[in-house]
């Protein structure tokens, strides 16, 4: 990661837009999520080089193309795995990876634990719209079940024409906590200057940060009345530190109508997949130089 | 003709420790300098189920199986119901007598040797049972106990330190045995030994993950699944010590889009699987020619469809490699021919990768990626390993003026690697202009289906990936690819030696097809067939399908690697019936 | 020739509703006893982009998007800058001045209706704009205002009550305002309509649901993807109408696999997607080829490879079809036609999954699946349904006796139902024996692969699959598949009216092949020409991997449908340049 | 379901054997596991015509094949979204899911929140030897984090040679409760009444119900002593309808070297997928007999 050297212009917060145009719908909550990204990279002072942002598909997953930096926009679902092979590949790289609720939880949610337990560091942010946006408004994993949800959507009552949803809705913030995230956020999309602090923070941690972008579809699930009411910061003193009451504290809050926003659970004792690869390392090759593969081959001879 | 030239098969329980046998006898051979060729054949069960292994010896290059076993060694009655019929007449067989009951009526010399009396109640410890069996072949066959105790002492036995003693003691044993009973199964290999540490052994996938490192790979991530397994496993081991990463992921499609990733950012990567494995791969295999990325992909096929067989082998995935994925995706398939090239061709694919910045299938099968031979050590220092194009140092640094898909004469574009290059871009599975733009006009979609589509033909010009053997003007002409070139040699080779005109083309590239190669062999021959371990004929078809010219086909699909002669009978009939 | 063909495009911003306008026009055209083709080119993004709708009417069957317009309707400049060039000399364009400025540098009568500035200004409800547009087009093509007060009554304008007297009175006024201004663009559709009331309006997609239905489907499970969603929304509501069972599932891997256990427990199951769906459904298709089950997985192909053009139509997923999935895993792969032919040839693809115990892959396309047209009520009293074949009342009922995998003589096996017949077994995607036990022996995989193989092969042999048109001694030879057909029919059918021996061979069948009839065509005509909408030649090279025959090409691959005009001049060049 | 009526004799646990002989090595859990459903189907003397076994690939993908029953024995990782199949299309069939930790945790992990959140009525019992067996002894999900697992090992040591392995340990029961499964439970092999009670309390929740089989594999990880150790049945005065204190047992029972046996979590207050679809047969065609398709070509006229 590139330090704030001084010699190194501070950059701004259009220093990351890219020469493409958002093509989202007018109101969209991505474009709050996309700003308050580019700023907390102008925080860093990022070099657009450095960082990459990996998305699946879906509307929050056109994001990259709106950042001025490396990106790379894969199939649906794959944004984890595939940011897992960037940051490996290049433990140097600021990596973050978008993607909405149907992408990371629906058919991207076998990936979840997994980038968990691996905890390599990249930040995860997914743009919780509570619905399929760029397919036209099909319910997500995250849609609340039953007929409530059909009120505010036009799209929604074709798929879910007589009892509304019928499974029951996944509550993503519980799921990471208890896969072992060591870093579980939640922040909305109209608090802009609140998210980019928390994704900043996310991007500091080191492993696997979680940020529960909440972010209004208007044009298939219009959410931002009930959701202006309903978000609340987290108390001045909260516990980061206590894993099963973040849990608690999130299980139902929805039911209960409350979101609250902020960083539900932090750890730093939970060491990074580089972290425990330097001491493979020092294992397999002691410290001194990588061997060559010729050697590798007397192991045949 | 060869003066030694012997097949010898061990067959026991699954989880008996038999194919330990089996690796170690062939290593014992190889270091004498002898050429080995071996065969497994595993049930699916972990324990249980017949498992057995096959070691054929020659004193020149052996390239098949073996046609019939010349000294069958079971352990049991099943095995020994199950295999006496391919011993060759004359053959020699060595049972267990308080296992299994001889079946006088075979044509056979019946050697009792109560391996599992002995080594309870003399060795008394069950694990050195099959060091007391790989005694009782090393003595019958002539290799001296000191060079016997040198390879249980030296090989995978030797590392368990707490059985190296019963072990010892168990080989001592059968050396005994065998001179107190004064057994002799009149055959001998020759213990005179040219110098041979040049050589490696090697199994397919050991020389396949070997070729990949020497290629520069440095990134792996997979999932387990039979035959391929190993591959990652060795890698496991060996990827960190070149301070390269490892990972086992949850599935095959993290394991293809984590390949995905790590290619972006630079590094060379690999990915191992099977039939299934590969099934689920292809959308992300798609997402690779979409964003012109190197990937290589390791399939170990196996008997399908589905789950099928999975520890028997087949070349039945060459359609799926072909064409699996939706859309026009194109990509190149290799497939090496036994386990020297498995070192070499692995290497040429990840230099085709890079070179054309696409995915490349490496098509390997079960029988290959576990069978043993000897090879010549690679000279690393002459390997030539290519390095993906990129921004040159007189192009602009500004991003907006970096074309990254840029329509060049030869289809290849320059690419920028994160965090090395300041020409950031974003790598999209939409259709996209020349600025990696999301384009979804005519204009774009028909250049770039047109860039991705010639990029790879042109891969078809690159030497050294099909190879003609045998009569110029053969009557019969045998096509194969992959695995089943040596069988086809040597059963070619037998059918030259009595006289017929025979050739043989072999492919290692399958896609882009090296057309004209193909073509003119096929011109030149009366009668062309195309071989290959499965049942459709996949191979043929697609020849016909570039070609237009009507072949034959010789297929088999039993879950068993060819024989010589079964494609040595396949030749004769040919020719005496037309 | 017919009296009255005209194509009217209407284009605006995507999301302002443009879509209806065309949705509409075409229904109440069609209500008319007209005959319609609808085409519809959208952006992949939700709101913004430019969207386009086209009706081609005429008083005969008109069976392409057409081939030029007659009267293109824009609301802004960039979709006037796009499509003037489009626009047939001496047309005309009804465009928005407030929003764009014509050029009159173009051979067409240019018409100026300030729509953005009339909704606002006079009809106060912004929602009411695609109404005024709609009112324009009929009173300008001579719709008289009682038959278009109708159509918004009834159509999904209606529908939405609160908007229902400013939608009159945008129409109202657009009537006014054409009356007024005196605006003639001189073409009139006949509106003494013969009844209609036996025709049905059904897309592609309309009509595979009812198709679906009408064969007995009750379960369906999918993911959403564009363009196959709307099979699932349409079903969401019918299915519980009839007492089925629909599921959205969390991907495509649980939505064929949930298939394959709703269909193992006796239902008649379907699931629809597109490419990318397609990919990662291979490896559910193979088992069940292995486990022998009915499927129907329907793929709206679009623009590929990867997430390519996901709201652009291509052929391009043929190869997908045809083959992928590791091993030997032969399935049926059908196409239908046209939107009519949706409702039949999904009906079929239930009975061949059914009679054949093997999935079957309906290739329809974005274009295909989203265009309306009238068609005559199936008879549902008449439609063949067939049912799988089960244990008889005379079988054994001890599981111990049954073979669900019996080798019979026409390779299909009696299958017995959970909850239905005692004869229970276990279904495994290993290999297996007649009694459906696992078996790796050579024997059970060499009958096993030959079973599967064998049966879909005979799957040929049904009949209606394959149709001839045109000239029996042809100096081209068109063969097509799918939605193809319309376009390459009505080329057809102008060059025959020129004097040109021209035919044209069309396959709904691909898989397995109806190679007879290809033949026999083939060989009928001096140049046969495969003209396919994707890059490579899919069909092409499948058809020479069967046939042998070097077969010519035409191919088109922007993501747009053919014209007639497209294929119709490359008749003529053929037969110009040899 | 068949009810036990007095004409129906009763079935003992060898009528449910198929002929195939078990496969699985000498000492391997997974006998445990399907005697324990054996006798279980016995104490309900279900009809072998109404019972469906789905299982994915793995040693524990064999089971099916040992009962006498319909079985489907599917690709990795697919049990569960098969069994909802199997389950819809006729739902009064019994339908068991089995499945070993890789098959459900790692390739078919994203099938388990949404098999969980739909609740089709099915048991899902995952064979948990902490192991990928058939493929001969990787790490699984479920594979104790660091080099602690090694020692048990001969195969881990293969692909995790260094340091064991990196990634943390996943807790299958704190995820299915956090998913908001109605039914939440553990048993171990070695305990193979208690198992058959269990089991046969899932088959009669009305949803969707979990059962982690604790079942070891000696051949490649061999658990049996420290496991034997560990097991203690949950107090007897466990209130299992308290969600949270369920996922705060089980989250560090592992680490702390505890496994307790029970039924963590239960509820009868989540409706069934069948007993919503109810519902919507309700609304779709208002209790009167289906629709004919005929009638729905209406719409298009
Ligand atoms: C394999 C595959 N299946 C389905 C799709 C279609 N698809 C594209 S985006 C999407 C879901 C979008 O929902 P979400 O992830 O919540 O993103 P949003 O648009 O709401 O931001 C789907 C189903 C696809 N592109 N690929
Ligand atoms: C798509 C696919 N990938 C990989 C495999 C190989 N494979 C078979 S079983 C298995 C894992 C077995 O572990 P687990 O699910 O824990 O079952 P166990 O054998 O331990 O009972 C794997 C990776 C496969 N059959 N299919
Ligand atoms: S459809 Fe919804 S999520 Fe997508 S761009 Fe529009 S408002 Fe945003
Ligand atoms: S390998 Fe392990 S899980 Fe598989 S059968 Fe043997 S003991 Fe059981
Ligand atoms: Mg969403
Ligand atoms: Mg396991």
């Amino acid at each position: 990661m590139v330090e704030s050297v001084a010699e190194i212009p501070q950059k701004k917060i259009k220093d990351y837009r890219s020469e493409v145009k958002p093509t989202w719908c007018p109101g969209c909550g991505d474009f709050g999520v996309l700003s308050a990204i580019q700023r907390a990279f102008a925080a860093k002072n990022l070099e657009p080089k450095d960082i990459v942002i990996v998305s699946g598909i879906g509307c929050s997953g056109r994001l990259p193309e709106f950042v001025n930096a490396y990106g790379i926009h894969v199939v649906h679902g794959r944004a984890l795995p595939t940011a897992a092979g960037v940051k490996l590949a290049n433990p140097d790289l600021t990596v973050i990876a978008v993607g909405g609720d149907g992408d990371g939880f629906a058919i991207g949610g076998g990936h979840v634990p997994h980038a968990v337990r691996r905890n390599v560091d990249i930040t995860y942010i997914v743009m919780d719209n509570q619905v399929y946006g760029l397919t036209k408004g099909q319910p997500s994993p995250t849609t609340p079940t039953g007929m409530a949800a059909l009120k505010r959507s036009t799209s929604m009552p074709k798929m879910a024409p007589y009892e509304g949803v019928l499974e029951n809705q996944l509550n993503m913030l519980a799921m990471v906590l208890v896969y072992g995230g060591g870093f579980v956020s939640r922040t909305f999309s109209s608090q802009a200057t609140q998210m980019s602090e928390i994704i900043g923070r996310a991007i500091d941690h080191n492993g696997f940060s979680f940020v529960q972008a909440m972010s209004p579809c208007p044009t298939f699930y219009n959410t931002y009345d009930p959701w202006k009411e309903a978000f609340v910061d987290l108390p001045e003193d909260w516990d980061s530190a206590d894993r099963i009451k973040a849990i608690d504290k999130v299980m139902y809050e929805e039911r209960d109508g409350v979101f609250h926003s902020g960083i539900f659970y932090k750890t730093d004792d939970l060491p990074s997949y580089l972290t425990k690869m330097d001491s493979v390392y020092e294992k397999a090759y002691g410290g001194e130089s990588v061997s060559s593969v010729d050697a590798l081959l007397d192991q045949y001879a | 003709m060869a003066k030694v030239d012997l097949t010898i098969r061990i067959a026991g329980e699954n989880g008996e420790g038999v194919l330990t046998v089996g690796d170690v006898l062939a290593e014992a051979l190889a270091r004498l300098g002898l050429h080995i060729y071996t065969f497994k054949n595993l049930p699916a069960e972990i324990k249980g189920g017949a498992s057995m292994v096959q070691v054929r010896v020659g004193d020149t290059l052996v390239r098949s199986p073996g046609d019939a076993i010349d000294v069958l060694m079971v352990w049991n009655q099943e095995n020994y119901d199950a295999y006496i019929g391919e011993v060759r007449p004359g053959g020699v067989v060595i049972y267990d007598p308080g296992e299994c009951e001889a079946d006088a009526g075979h044509d056979a010399q019946q050697v009792g040797i109560p391996l599992q009396a002995i080594t309870k109640e003399v060795i008394k410890v069950m694990k050195s049972k099959n060091v007391l069996a790989f005694g009782v072949l090393t003595a019958c066959i002539g290799i001296p106990f000191e060079i016997g105790r040198r390879m249980v002492e030296e090989s995978r036995w030797g590392r368990r330190k707490e059985f190296l003693e019963s072990n010892i003691n168990a080989l001592q044993h059968a050396y005994d045995h065998i001179k107190e009973q004064g057994i002799d199964i009149g055959v001998r290999v020759p213990v005179n030994a040219p110098d041979s540490s040049a050589q490696l052994i090697m199994t397919g996938n050991d020389a396949l993950c070997m070729g990949a490192l020497a290629a520069g790979c440095r990134f792996y991530s997979g999932y387990p699944i039979t035959p391929a397994s190993d591959v990652m496993e060795t890698l496991a081991k060996a990827m960190p010590r070149v301070g390269g990463v490892l990972l086992q992921t949850e599935d095959e499609i993290a394991a293809i889009t984590s390949c995905v990733g790590a290619s972006f950012a630079g590094k060379k990567v690999l990915t191992a699987t099977a039939g299934p494995g590969l099934s689920l791969m292809v959308e992300g295999i798609g997402l690779a020619t979409m964003e012109e990325l190197p990937v290589v992909i390791v399939d170990v096929q196996r008997g399908g469809p589905s789950t099928g067989l999975p520890t028997k082998t087949e070349q039945s995935d060459l359609q799926l490699a072909l064409y699996g994925c939706h859309g026009e995706a194109p990509r190149i398939v290799v497939a090496p021919t036994n386990a020297e090239d498995c070192f070499y061709t692995t290497v040429k694919a990840f230099n085709l990768a890079e070179k054309f910045q696409v995915p490349v299938i490496l098509l390997s099968d079960q029988h290959l990626s576990q069978r043993a031979q000897g090879i010549p050590r690679p000279d690393m220092s002459n390997l030539e390993v290519v390095e993906r194009k990129r921004p040159s140092e007189s192009d602009s640094k500004d991003p907006a003026e970096f074309n990254r898909y840029a329509m060049t004469e030869d289809y290849i574009s320059a690419m920028s690697i994160p965090g090395r290059d300041p020409q950031h871009y974003v790598a999209t599975g939409l259709e996209h202009n020349e600025h990696a733009h999301i384009a979804y006009t005519p204009e774009a979609h028909l250049m770039m289906t047109e860039k991705r589509l010639m990029k790879v033909e042109s891969a078809a010009k690159e030497p050294g990936f099909v190879d003609r053997y045998g009569s110029d003007d053969a009557q019969v002409g045998l096509i194969g690819w992959g695995s089943s070139e040596g069988p086809i040699l040597e059963a070619m080779d037998r059918a030259l030696a009595k006289g017929h005109r025979v050739a043989a083309l072999i492919f290692k590239m399958l896609a882009p097809l090296p057309e004209a190669e193909a073509r003119a062999f096929i011109d030149s021959v009366s009668v062309a067939s195309v071989v290959e371990l499965n049942a459709s004929g996949q191979f043929a078809s697609y020849l016909q399908s570039r070609l237009c010219i009507p072949l034959r086909r010789f297929n088999k699909y039993t879950g068993l690697p060819f024989k010589a002669i079964d494609i040595e009978e396949y030749i004769e009939g040919v020719i005496n019936n037309g």
